[in-house]
């Protein structure tokens, strides 16, 4: 194993276009686009699934379903259709990202006690407050498993966006490979990891900060 | 007052829940619903505060039909103790007292004050106060939840199985500390039990319900002993009828013979029955404010079979024996 | 990793009745030559297992190497270009003066067979509207607005001598930027069309230049010598039959028709195999 | 597209043999190491973190970069399917191991020792009684680890062995959305195949989840 | 017989559990440990079939230390009731039951035969046997528990709460059941609690633990009631001491009155008492099998403060008085 082109300097350049800085930086914009895309499609749905139980039949075989599609695959598809661009990058990273988040939105709200909810609304909470204030807070050490999960995924697969010749980390796997240069797909690939890794932990962060301490052990 | 006129509740798909209640159940007291598993305790419970809408027939709360106020808002003038209690997870101890509170538009701060007040109350110390619910044992958590459903200062409480998460011996301690509180506040409680001890020790009024939602007797504890209105009720009653009739039974009009025979110390205090072998305990006194069962068991525990009654300072001042006691008894006949 | 127990397939093999390994590269031409060829062999009575579609040059020269293939369709200069660490000598322009030098540099253990005609070079190529408005003729003529231009390649095209560097040594080229695309694929194709650069790296007999009005600059230095269609093979995989097929093929394959037939792929959706069949036929070698 | 299929039926079968072939070894082999490696945080409770991060990074390694590395490591051929089935086997074991293990803790302990007490021996408590009680997480980590599989395996295209994955770089070359959508479709309906049929193995196996 | 020999039992980190704890639970007797939570009654249970190992001590089955037997073969000859059943969730009932003989070594077809007929002996017919424990109640769970329990007929049971997971109602079922099926059995069985009237109720012995694994006492439950050993007892054994007491004294040697005033069946069966208002119900009659308790219950809940007493037939053979009662009572002292 050869890490040289990860340990060379010049590699590290800040503003060089192909560095693996500016790569870092591109691969991240995709993750947290498709986060964002993915969050505001499947989050509501989640919850409403969740919150109601309608529907709940749906989420779990859309959620399987979702994760069959080959993500190289739509996104060659989306090339084609839509041409070069971010957009069919953005919807195969979006695709990837929807069932991790919809199956656990919906099982965090499933999961809630209903005797707590019942307590709260015995209470004489509104419908909103008791989905915000209770039920939410309760749901939400699940709902971050499923988000870390949607991260690490998509940090991994982020990558085939370079072989529709667009930017990020797949880039030293792709060029590496192409041209025979295991070094470099070796750092690509260490990079990817670690940044997988670093995403993760800084999730686990905003996780320990948001969640409740009294529903430790309760994920 | 609350009333339920000819209240029926029947679920979709379900059987009869409840089944033509009517009852009033008094202001100020504390009204029990027992009965066996699945006789409609919680249904009729839940339609006070309308977690439940009734099928047909009015609940009204002085006079005033509950379905004719915002549900949330009759719901924050409600306190509601749910079964286990029911805590927040994610909220410290403090703020699951503070919620209702919060709610109704107390400062945060305000509502803290007052929480941290009631949990004096329950007996919870200060230093509960920032934990969680489950770092809590399960007597502890049955307070706070106590304490959450009275933060709002309801004239109204339900409670559904309070005590049924916690061990026989925590159980009775919370018995007795409830009985104090109500004491002190004299809230109009509606508890649900299926513990038939639990609702002839701690109600003023009992509602038994039997299968299908139908109103078996409603009434004292003293009634339902003496006079059950069926063999239902008097086999929910249980054996020993006579001997839990007595606890209603004050030991103030008890004849009792002057104090003689008995060791006592300089200030009047019983020391025990003298023999051959020593002194012999008493096995404990009582007073005039204690019932008639509390005689017979000491009359039937003492060594010698005489009973000692002491004076509020502790001084003996009668004795009954088992002639005493059964003349006593025989006489309260026809 | 020369001799490997886990191989699953007798790949490497080359057993007296004939067993071939045919591999291509990752662009379309590469997969219908292969297909031609193993349509040839397989007329012949020759076992054929096809691995096409592998990659770059890079990587299928290693799948060679290593066994997991044992024959490919090659073009003769950029293959002597790959294995020749220290530059192509000045002096291989013509496809013989290449054939020579190729077969000193082959690795051990592999040859190649008789040359076609037809020849399939790398190109720069720009739209009809920068060569007009530049006044674009021959790659020397980028020299002055090269530093404005972004040139789009296979990612391979970023070190080889007859890509950027050679542009650099040769031409004194230094383009604005280089992005990484495709083997003169389709990214690449509509990355020219849309702007998105506007040098591109595109082989002669592709049928998007024509179809594009596409200006292919002339390479009046001959970075991109000659490029015919060659049969690279491992020499154990080889015999007489083989020799025989595929030197047939070779002899009447032309850049004329192997652009028409790789139009009929790439323009018409035909199927390659379909396509291999027809140039079989077609040819009388079928 | 019918056209397409009517042309190309030869390559789209032998595709879908590949790819069929390519995910589900991967998938026997994954449970045949998870399940002793899931156990091992049952037996020995420190490991369980351990465990599960290492799993979580090799989870994260794309799967690109794994399928060029194995030859290198392993010393196979660069085109050999083994790199593939060794790469999948990889994630399978990352997804199922943890999935194991988090199914065996949840085993009630009340059971678990009312299980000692009758006598059972660890290993026959294990294979009697631990395993079957997990089975329905760790059957529902099997629909994942399989249908991500079935779909990781198109990847492999990019280095020229991909299954159905062939369809799309294929179409993909020719700027052309007929393979694409086959291999799409193809690889949704067999992942969709492969995750009824372990369904209705569950369902057959686990008839005590359908009762109460 | 079971020998405590000085165990002792300190977890790693934790206070010690069990404390030098000597006692002898004899053959075919149902020894119950009591005590309040916490106090070691489970770990010193676990004890006997090694789930746990005793830190310092012995203990024998009928004279060989338990450590000499193979750990399995040893826990395949006791049975264990544990807390909430226990049952496996992927086993139908019968399989459940049939799980230890099919261990054993028994075939499947003869493990299932018998545990049909366990399952009819606990009172719950072959419908049930096909079922899956999520599909039974809390009581019908807790039965399932006590059938697998006897499945290989171990001389020894051992049973830990087995009652705790049931309202009072079944549970005082269970208990019926469960003493009328150890008559047959004859069983030496250790059983937890820490319900002091399930105790008393079920235990041919009693063994009281306090807080820090002491043995507070060991005896019959008469002794506990009549004798407690220390304030730690009595406190324990609760009120109503001297009316638990009489439950062991028998109505036999009780004189009776002739028979008079009482409205009569041709078959000599008490009908009530006649009064103004027609005939009052005797709310009860006795047997001499009873025990006093019940018949100063009787006296006591009687409209005319008498007790009937029946022979076998049902037909009255004897009144007893208020009178008669505490004459008795009083004679039985000194
Ligand atoms: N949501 C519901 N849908 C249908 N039937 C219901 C529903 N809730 C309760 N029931 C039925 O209504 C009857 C009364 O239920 P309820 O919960 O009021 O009983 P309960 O007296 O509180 O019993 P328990 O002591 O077991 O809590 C039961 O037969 C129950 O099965
Ligand atoms: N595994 C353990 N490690 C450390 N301490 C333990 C362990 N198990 C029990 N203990 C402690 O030992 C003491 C006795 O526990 P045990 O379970 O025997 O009590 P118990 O009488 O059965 O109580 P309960 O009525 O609550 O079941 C308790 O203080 C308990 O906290
Ligand atoms: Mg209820
Ligand atoms: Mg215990």
């Amino acid at each position: 194993m050869n890490l040289s082109y990860l340990l060379d300097p010049a590699h590290w350049d800040l503003g060089a276009s192909g560095g693996i800085p500016m790569l870092i930086l591109d691969h991240l914009g995709y993750v947290a686009l498709a986060l964002l895309a993915g969050t505001i499609i499947a989050l509501p749905v989640g919850l409403y699934i969740g919150h109601t139980g309608k529907g709940s039949f749906i989420a779990i075989n859309a959620g399987n379903a979702g994760r069959s599609l080959p993500t190289l695959g739509l996104l060659m598809l989306m090339v084609t259709l839509l041409g070069l661009g971010l957009l069919p990058v953005l919807i195969a990273l979006t695709v990837l990202v929807i069932p991790p988040i919809l199956t656990s939105s919906y099982a965090g709200m499933r999961n809630v006690d209903q005797r707590v909810v019942d307590a709260a609304r015995g209470m004489g909470m509104h419908p909103w407050q008791v989905l915000t204030r209770v039920e939410l807070p309760m749901a939400l050490p699940v709902m971050m498993g499923g988000f870390r999960n949607a991260a690490i995924q998509v940090v991994a697969t982020a990558t085939v966006a370079a072989a529709v010749g667009r930017s990020g980390l797949g880039r030293l796997l792709i060029d590496g490979l192409a041209v025979n240069d295991y070094s470099r797909v070796l750092a690509g690939a260490i990079v990817v990891a670690a940044l997988a890794v670093l995403v993760d932990l800084f999730l686990a962060l905003i996780q320990r900060w948001i969640v409740s301490p009294g529903l430790k052990g309760l994920s | 007052m609350i009333t339920f006129e000819d209240v029926v509740k029947v679920y979709p798909g379900g059987g009869t829940a409840v089944d033509h209640l009517s009852m009033e159940l008094p202001t100020g007291k504390m009204t029990v619903l027992v009965g066996p598993s699945g006789c409609g305790k919680t249904t009729s419970l839940r339609m006070i505060n309308r977690m439940i809408e009734p099928t047909a027939g009015r609940i009204l709360i002085d006079g005033e039909d509950v379905t004719a106020k915002n549900e949330a808002l009759l719901r924050r003038g409600i306190g509601y103790v749910i079964q286990h209690a029911g805590l927040f997870p994610h909220r410290t101890v403090l703020d699951n007292v503070a919620t209702v509170p919060v709610l109704t538009g107390s400062t945060r701060r305000a509502a803290r004050a007052k929480a941290l007040e009631l949990l004096e109350r329950v007996g919870l110390p200060e230093q509960f106060a920032k934990r969680y619910p489950a770092q809590l044992s399960g007597g502890q958590q049955q307070r706070v939840g106590v304490a959450r459903a009275l933060a709002a200062d309801p004239p109204i409480m339900l409670m559904d199985e309070p005590f049924s998460a916690v061990d026989p011996v925590v159980r009775l301690q919370l018995h007795d500390e409830f009985l104090r509180l109500q004491q002190d506040l004299g809230k109009t409680i509606v508890m649900v039990t299926h513990d038939i001890d639990e609702a002839l020790k701690l109600g003023d009024r009992v509602a038994v319900l039997r299968e299908g939602g139908h109103l078996a007797q409603f009434g004292t504890p003293r009634d339902l002993v003496t006079n059950p209105a069926d063999d239902f009720v008097s086999g929910f009653v249980g054996r020993d009828r006579g001997l839990r009739g007595l606890s209603f039974d004050s030991a103030a009009d008890l004849p009792v013979q002057a104090v003689d025979g008995l060791s006592l110390d300089d200030a009047g205090r019983p020391l025990g029955w003298p023999s051959d072998s020593g002194l012999r305990p008493t096995n404990g006194t009582f007073t005039k404010e204690d019932s008639l069962r509390t005689v017979t068991d000491l009359v039937i525990s003492s060594p010698v079979g005489i009973a000692v009654r002491v004076g509020p300072d502790g001084a003996a001042d009668g004795l009954v024996s088992h002639h005493d006691l059964a003349d006593h008894l025989a006489s309260r006949r026809s | 990793a020369d001799s490997d127990p886990l191989a699953d397939e007798p790949a490497a093999s080359g057993a007296a009745g004939g067993a071939v390994t045919v591999g291509s590269a990752n662009f379309p031409e590469s997969q219908l030559l292969a297909e031609i060829y193993s349509q040839a062999l397989e007329g012949k009575g020759v076992t054929v297992t096809r691995k096409f579609n592998i990659g770059a040059r890079e990587v299928y020269l290693k799948a060679l190497q290593d066994g997991s293939i044992s024959l490919l369709p090659e073009y003769n200069g950029a293959l002597l270009a790959a294995l020749s660490p220290n530059g192509v000598p000045e002096s291989a322009t013509s496809p013989d003066a290449v054939l020579a030098e190729l077969k000193k540099v082959l690795p051990t253990g592999t040859e190649v067979l008789t040359q076609s005609a037809a020849e399939d070079k790398d190109t720069l190529t720009v739209t009809a509207e920068t060569a007009t408005k530049n006044n674009l003729k021959t790659i020397e003529d980028l020299k002055t607005i090269a530093p404005t231009l972004v040139v789009g390649a296979g990612p391979e095209f970023a070190e080889r001598h007859q890509g950027i560097k050679g542009l650099e040594e040769v031409y004194g080229l230094k383009f604005k930027e280089f992005k990484a695309l495709d083997a003169g694929g389709p990214l690449t194709i509509n990355a020219l069309k849309d702007g998105d650069i506007q040098v591109a790296n595109i082989y002669s007999t592709d049928s998007s230049i024509v179809t594009n009005k596409f200006v292919v600059l002339e390479d009046p230095k001959n970075l991109y010598s000659s490029q015919n269609v060659i049969p690279l093979i491992r020499t154990e995989a080889n015999n007489a039959t083989v020799t025989g097929a595929l030197d047939a093929v070779s002899a009447k394959l032309t850049t004329e028709n192997l652009t028409a037939y790789l139009a009929q792929v790439q323009v018409d959706k035909k199927d390659i195999a379909v396509v291999a069949t027809a140039f079989l036929s077609e040819n009388g070698l079928k | 597209m019918i056209q397409y299929l009517q042309n190309n039926h030869v390559i789209v079968w032998q595709a879908l043999q590949e790819h069929l072939y390519l995910a589900l070894l991967p998938i026997l082999f994954g449970l045949v190491i998870a399940l002793p490696l899931g156990y091992l945080p049952v037996r020995f409770p420190k490991l369980y973190h351990p465990l599960v991060n290492t799993f979580g990074v090799l989870y994260s390694i794309p799967s690109l970069a794994l399928f060029v590395f194995l030859p290198v490591i392993l010393g196979t051929k660069v085109l050999s399917p083994i790199n593939v089935i060794v790469a999948l086997t990889i994630y399978t074991v990352a997804l199922l191991a943890r999935t194991v293990a988090d199914g065996l803790r949840a085993v009630d302990a009340v059971v678990v020792q009312a299980a000692t007490a009758m006598g059972y021996r660890r290993l026959r408590r294990l294979i009697e009684v631990e395993l079957p009680i997990a089975l329905p997480v760790i059957l529902a980590g099997l629909r994942v680890a399989t249908v991500s599989n079935i779909s990781l395996v198109s990847v492999g295209s990019l280095i020229g062995i991909g299954g159905l994955g062939q369809l799309f770089t294929r179409g993909f070359q020719l700027f052309y959305m007929e393979p694409i959508l086959i291999g799409i479709i193809l690889s949704v309906v067999l992942a969709g195949i492969a995750d009824l049929i372990i369904v209705l193995v569950q369902r057959a196996i686990t008839p005590w989840t359908r009762a109460a």
